[in-house]
């Protein structure tokens, strides 16, 4: 089956990093993955966003149209990802940054306050990884414990004093998701 | 024109929006100084009433959508070629008035050739020429102003003068040709260097109203972005790492200019 | 009396700092409480009686967000060639 | 009227200041070089613009911007230097404006040499530039079509707002035959809409290539192949000798062309029943007239000075129809009729085998 | 071996290393830049060369040089770039020498924009440069192609003295995938017979694509083509799914080759009987087994980012035996498995009809 | 080698053929001083001992059979590209002597960019510079060192400095450049000048033994055929006319040079 | 029926000038014509030819293998071409510079001392003008009168006071083939 | 006695007289009764003792045509070296 994950936000917010980070949890699962940036007009600053594709199978296109979990780290991203989200799909949101509520009633939506979560662990920078332990809570793509390796394996040299908070903050945002998903 | 609706109608206006501008928002980063150089380019367009009579020819480089922020006629030239794109258009329309506006990759790298040869023709156009020291668009590969041991993304451990060179002073070496007749280098690093520089702006064009050939005024630019600084540190660098080895200065005010 | 007065087109602003840091009088501080629809902290203008028109701030403002206004009778120059007075 | 003896890079040049030609950009290279030359003095006597540019790469970009401002303007290379200038020509192409420029094909590839050569037949028509489009090219096999495809050439850019090319070779540019060249041409005509010439009194004009989404380039790109498409079925164009009862059909543009024609002509007086199209357009190829021809004759022969180019484009217009047979030279090697015949008698003596 | 998770374009540089990179000349461009980008640093701490050029018409000209030397060299670029490159590559043609070169190509014409496309098809097989010669030209779909092929490039290019194109676009550039990299090649080798180190103790040697004598030059180009011939025969490479059956054979390489692969087994999955072949080789182009598959299919759907240029290779390839159709997006626009399957079923129930 | 049999055996030779060229008869018009720095260079190459260490980069131009004059192992560039293919193969060569021999028109003109380039980055080539004032091989084009009103097949009635512009001294301008480490001019005009543009070659090719950095002679030099005068007169066309305009010099000594 | 000329020989010899001399009379007289220089690697200073093809119809090729005449100016011409003129055609040689007779049985030479005429017409320069009134004589393509015209109205501005010297060059070479066409 | 002499190699010379121009013991003529095979009037040396072997032919020789010879025993260095330093 392939899943296909789309992760929106400002640049700066850890987007792109996010998406690579599924895609390495995804290739030590020995799934095929696909990851992929995208450019706009808004290159410089602005919005960015990325595709992660993660299937059994050889994958084709590593965009899709209408992506079973899109993650919107901002308002923007928001406002232009909401309506694409697959029927049935899962829409997260940073519901620190982003109060409005979903109109559809065709998905389920996620709102992590990731960003006041990733500060109360340590660290803003961390909300991605709040994010995607409540994505991975929430939709199970892949085992949380796969993306643990991979923080271990590629965080970068010079974030890797940081690697205990980022354990802690994936923590953080699966234990919400999980309270949430049960909740609902 | 930006929205008005909280102006406090006792107090009179000394400071605002130049005509010359469209009022679309820029793309570029927080605190990059090419936002300051449109500005000012705008107002000396205002105040010499040129406006209706200036064809804008675009860069390929941050700066490629500049057509979409002057209120001009404008057009976009290939990486490099925005002299030779002015030439032809001036050739045609020799009453009007061309600018070419630039960044250091497109002018000093790919388009030296071309910048070369507008000058010594005496090509009566006006260059802005925007030196950030680095490829700012495609994400901050070394230019061939990039200051010697400056890191980049094609130089990660720093610019390396052995294999690279020095960087080019490229303002010295075009006041060398006769065409050339008002090369001057100029700051955005702080108002006392803006006011200045709005100052050479004002003359290239002048030169360039009076017919008396090619003038180009370099101005040195911020790119926080890939520099990797806060805009307000960057602004710091300039005055601190580009102006030793970039001073500012006139490298060529033919005697004739200087009677304008 | 205030002297001058500046109104920040918040929604151009990119919180670049700049203006804040120029300005001789601090009267401009960067919003820290809430982001602008571009997904920036804007400039916030304090109007406390401070600001002398000076314009620096417009100077430096790379996204020409800054419109200033000052109490002294403009001289007779037009509104545009004020403004570049006041480079 | 009174034909003149007139030497091929000449004539072209001559006509397109009578077309109207308001600006010549260019840099020397033989064989075209007299174009320029030519034009340096008289464009000047006219008082409008020549500007012998510092490379090709200056030239093409010195034509983009005076196109932009509206005006009649070409430019003249040869291979090498029309190489250089396929970056431009993307531009312009993206930019949807006229321009003329001439291509006198020399001998390939590199530096090559000076001689005639149908060598960059796929560069004109095929990729003369990164990205979907194509130029219009006129082929012409003597000085006297040269002049004549010189003010089609203007008229056809104006018309469609597209680079026309006319893609010529050392023979045709270097030759001298007698021909008459058209009056002057009145050079007022209204303002092109995309003009820029500053924005006073109306909207700013904006001429550029440049769409950052995907999707308003493919819009753009839409709109260039429904030109295109519209070139294609109205601009096609060829001659034909003795194709009504040809049962071997003789293909070849330009100089190979009129050779070719030698080489007919010849063969008929021996009885063989061969005809002639020579392609007139390149670029819209004429597949209509050729696949009409294709379904009278058994078998055809196309003759190029390159290793054999068009013959992909007569293969394509055919499709299989008949034999396709291929007679080239190459380097700057100019067949003669002899050979021409010569391969006219083989592949008619093997259809008239399989008949 | 273990599984590597890399951008399209540092597996490139990456393999270029390991296959024996012995020097690296670029100019940066979207989207390919990461690929200089990893080699400035990569290059350097093994001691190798890298150089950023001041243009892209001085690094292809600095490969042609290294090149000379007998040296396994590099260069990358996107569209507007590569058209900069033409001459260069005629030159480098025209002298036999062996290189790589990669080309990433974005939306055009033009400046167009960054976004992955296939525009450039004419002139990565067609008319990399003036005169008649074709680069062989391999087309990457995944990351793991793209690896495979930069040392079978490398190999290709030594063993024909001839210059490879890699033609990728922005997606396979961009994209992050999982692959496995070869490991590192000895570059120690023999001297190539050509290569100018200094005539020490030997004849001098000349590297030049000047051929003045008209009949010199042609035999040059006999030789060429001799060799071309001989590629055309021996390296035609394409890739097959589903095509046992396949009554409607798609066909689409590179990024369109791998989403119409989705789309293909999406189909399988309704029933219908489709194959695809993705050719590998551009130029070879896969004449073969398409005419082989085209005999035993009854349609054929050609899928492209661009207007259609391939399609007229696959054309040429089945020359009219069944109906050839074409599915294309432009302007950097990547087609969506959906779209390709809507456009196979269209297809493949108007065959039904037919049959 | 020339055919020795009429030499007299009591005598010493005191000038003869040198060993770094071949015995190809040149395709040079009688009386053009290509011919004369063809030798000026082998001499130099012979001296120096580096006939078998060196490669040639051929311009596009009439000297673009050079690499049939010289014993050397060489290469044709692209018009005006030779700096760049020079840079390619220095860059695989680092302890080979890699020389450029161009002209006006390939080197100022349509090659512009690649020679400041090589210049900036100081590559370790050695570029020996043909100004003739004029586009040869083609004919006699205007290029852009032809003189102010100075006729030619691109400017029939003279060089119109108003259009086109003064001529460019490229030696000036690249003497700009911190990695050009030897510029200098020299002319061919008389046997003194001569051998005056003898020595500054040789030193030109010392630079480069020492891996110095880029080093470059400008030699001025006839083209009676284009020029449509004389030989001799050719050569006082070059005292006279270019002279003023071109004034011999060095332009660019770097310490380390002149240390040498 | 068409009609091949070569003409080689120095550069400065007026070669090319002759051939363009012969089409403008061809052209005059209605008939179809083509001149075409050849360039070789002799380009700088060395030998030069040009072809002229006259014929009442449409040309074909303006190049010939083998031309019907062949006007060798020179040594390295006559070797050169010598060989190449078509069976039963005419090899007319400038005899004040060419030695050597051909061996060739098959075709007519002319030899001419055009040099050596032209010296006493008083120019140097016109040896081309005494070589085309006698080939033109010798080979009839073209009344002389046509060539006459021809000079009368291209002979180019700065040599107009030559014209005279022109018509005698041009009667001396005519006179000179007559003699020796009927005393052969 | 002779104390120079030159070979001039006709088959090279191109005619371009400036051997003949700048000989300053006018002992070089052009031969304008005969052309070489190229088609040139080529130089002639007039050995009539005045010659003094100081090259100056040569070295403004653009064909390379000249060999100079010179009684005075030549100093130690090389054959080629010192071609260099009659320059
Ligand atoms: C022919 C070509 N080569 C390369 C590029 C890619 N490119 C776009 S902008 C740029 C450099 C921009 O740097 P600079 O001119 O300094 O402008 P900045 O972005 O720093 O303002 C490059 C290399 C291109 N568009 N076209
Ligand atoms: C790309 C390209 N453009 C133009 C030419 C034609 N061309 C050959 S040599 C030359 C100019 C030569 O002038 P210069 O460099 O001054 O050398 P010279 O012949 O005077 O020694 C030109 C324009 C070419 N071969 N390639
Ligand atoms: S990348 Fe640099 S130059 Fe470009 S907009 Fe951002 S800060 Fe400015
Ligand atoms: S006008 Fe002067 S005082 Fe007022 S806010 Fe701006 S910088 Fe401060
Ligand atoms: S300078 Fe302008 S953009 Fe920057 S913070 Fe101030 S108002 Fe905002
Ligand atoms: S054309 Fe001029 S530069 Fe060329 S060989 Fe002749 S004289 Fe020398
Ligand atoms: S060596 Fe001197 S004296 Fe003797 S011929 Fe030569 S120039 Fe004259
Ligand atoms: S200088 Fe040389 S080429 Fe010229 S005439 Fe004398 S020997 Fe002959
Ligand atoms: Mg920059
Ligand atoms: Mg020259």
């Amino acid at each position: 089956m392939q899943k296909e994950f789309l992760f929106a936000g400002f640049g700066g917010q850890g987007v792109m990093f996010a998406g690579q980070l599924l895609a390495y949890a995804a290739m030590e699962e020995g799934l095929e993955v696909t990851w992929i940036p995208s450019y706009g007009p808004e290159m410089r600053g602005g919005t960015a966003h990325c595709f992660v594709v993660i299937s059994d199978k050889p994958i084709g296109s590593p965009v899709t149209r209408h992506p079973k979990v899109a993650v919107a780290f901002n308002l923007p991203s928001f406002t232009k990802y909401e309506p694409v989200v697959a029927a049935g799909g899962l829409l997260a949101v940073n519901a620190s940054l982003v109060e409005p509520i979903t109109s559809r009633t065709d998905i389920t939506q996620l709102r992590v306050p990731a960003t006041q979560i990733a500060d109360e662990v340590g660290d803003l920078r961390l909300a991605n990884v709040v994010m995607l332990g409540a994505v991975l809570t929430a939709y199970q793509a892949l085992p949380l414990d796969a993306l643990r390796r991979a923080l271990e394996k590629h965080t970068p040299e010079h974030r890797r004093n940081l690697l205990n908070l980022n354990y802690q903050a994936l923590a953080r945002g699966a234990e919400l998701a999980a309270g949430m998903v049960q909740s609902a | 024109m930006v929205d008005m609706v909280m102006a406090p109608p006792e107090m009179q206006v000394v400071y605002d929006y130049p005509d010359s501008l469209t009022d679309t928002p820029t793309s570029y980063c927080p605190g990059c100084t090419h936002g300051i150089a449109h500005r000012l380019v705008a107002e000396v367009l205002d105040e010499l009433g040129l406006r209706e009579q200036t064809v804008l020819v675009s860069p390929v480089g941050c700066s490629v959508f500049i057509y979409q922020y002057f209120n001009l006629d404008a057009c976009v030239a290939p990486h490099g070629r925005a002299p030779a794109m002015a030439t032809g258009i001036k050739r045609m329309l020799p009453n009007h008035i061309v600018f070419t506006y630039q960044g250091d990759g497109d002018l000093v790298s790919i388009g030296a050739a071309e910048i070369l040869h507008a000058a010594a023709r005496g090509e009566k156009i006006t260059t802005i020429f925007i030196n950030n020291a680095i490829y700012g668009m495609t994400g901050g590969q070394m230019a061939p102003t990039s200051l010697p041991g400056q890191k980049t993304t094609s130089s990660p451990t720093g610019r390396d003068i052995v294999s690279t060179g020095n960087p080019i002073r490229m303002s010295e070496v075009i006041a060398q040709l006769d065409g050339a007749a008002y090369i001057v280098r100029r700051s955005l690093h702080d108002v006392a260097s803006i006011r200045k520089a709005k100052k050479a702006i004002l003359t290239a064009f002048k030169v360039q109203m009076a017919g008396l050939g090619f003038s180009m005024v370099e101005l040195l630019s911020s790119c926080p972005t890939n520099w990797g600084i806060a805009p307000e540190t960057a602004l710091e660098w300039i005055e601190q790492n580009m102006l030793p080895y970039y001073p500012v200065g006139d490298f060529k005010v033919r005697d004739d200019v200087k009677a304008l | 009396m205030t002297v001058g007065k500046i109104i920040i087109h918040q929604d151009r602003c990119k919180g670049c700092t700049l203006c804040s840091t120029v300005c001789p009088q601090h009267v401009i501080h960067m919003d820290d409480t809430r982001l602008n629809a571009r997904g920036y902290h804007p400039a916030l203008f304090v109007d406390n009686g401070d600001c002398t028109g000076c314009a620096v701030c417009a100077v430096i403002c790379p996204d020409v967000c800054i419109t200033v206004y000052r109490e002294a009778p403009a001289p007779k120059r037009a509104r545009l060639a004020e403004g570049a007075a006041a480079l | 009227m009174t034909r003149e003896l007139l030497k091929g890079n000449v004539a072209i040049a001559e006509a397109a200041v009578r077309a109207g030609l308001d600006a010549y950009f260019g840099y020397p290279i033989t064989p075209q070089t007299e174009l320029l030359e030519y034009l340096s003095q008289r464009m000047t006597d006219l008082g409008r613009v020549f500007l012998q540019a510092e490379s090709e790469v200056a030239a093409i970009n010195m034509v983009y911007g005076a196109a932009a401002t509206g005006a009649r303007v070409m430019t003249s290379s040869s291979s090498p230097g029309f190489s250089l200038m396929q970056e431009g020509m993307s531009y312009i192409a993206g930019s949807e404006l006229p321009c003329v420029i001439v291509d006198v094909m020399r001998g390939g590839p590199g530096l090559g040499n000076i001689h005639p050569s149908q060598g960059d037949y796929f560069q004109v028509t095929r990729s003369a530039g990164h990205g979907d489009f194509h130029p219009i090219v006129l082929a012409p096999a003597t000085v006297q079509e040269a002049v004549d495809f010189v003010t089609l050439a203007f008229d056809l850019a104006d018309q469609y707002r597209h680079m026309v090319l006319i893609a010529a070779d050392g023979q045709v540019g270097q030759m001298m035959e007698p021909a008459e060249l058209p009056p002057m041409r009145d050079r007022n005509r209204p303002e092109p809409d995309y003009a820029l010439t500053g924005a006073a009194g109306r909207e700013r004009r904006v001429v550029h290539s440049l769409h950052m989404q995907a999707d308003e380039e493919e819009a753009f790109n839409l709109k260039l192949q429904k030109k295109l498409k519209q070139i294609k079925k109205t601009e096609q164009r060829s001659i034909e000798y003795f194709t009504e009862d040809a049962e071997l059909l003789v293909i070849g543009y330009g100089t190979a062309g009129r050779i070719a024609y030698t080489a007919v002509e010849a063969a008929r007086e021996r009885g063989i029943k061969v005809g002639l199209l020579r392609p007139q357009t390149l670029w819209p190829f004429p597949v209509q007239r050729i696949s009409e021809l294709a379904d009278r004759a058994s078998g055809c022969l196309v003759v190029e000075m390159n290793a054999g180019q068009m013959l992909e484009d007569v293969r394509l217009a055919i499709g299989g129809q008949i034999p396709v047979k291929f007679y080239g030279r190459m380097g700057g090697v100019v067949p003669m009729p002899d050979e021409i015949l010569t391969a006219i008698e083989e592949n008619y003596s093997r259809l008239q085998i399989l008949v």
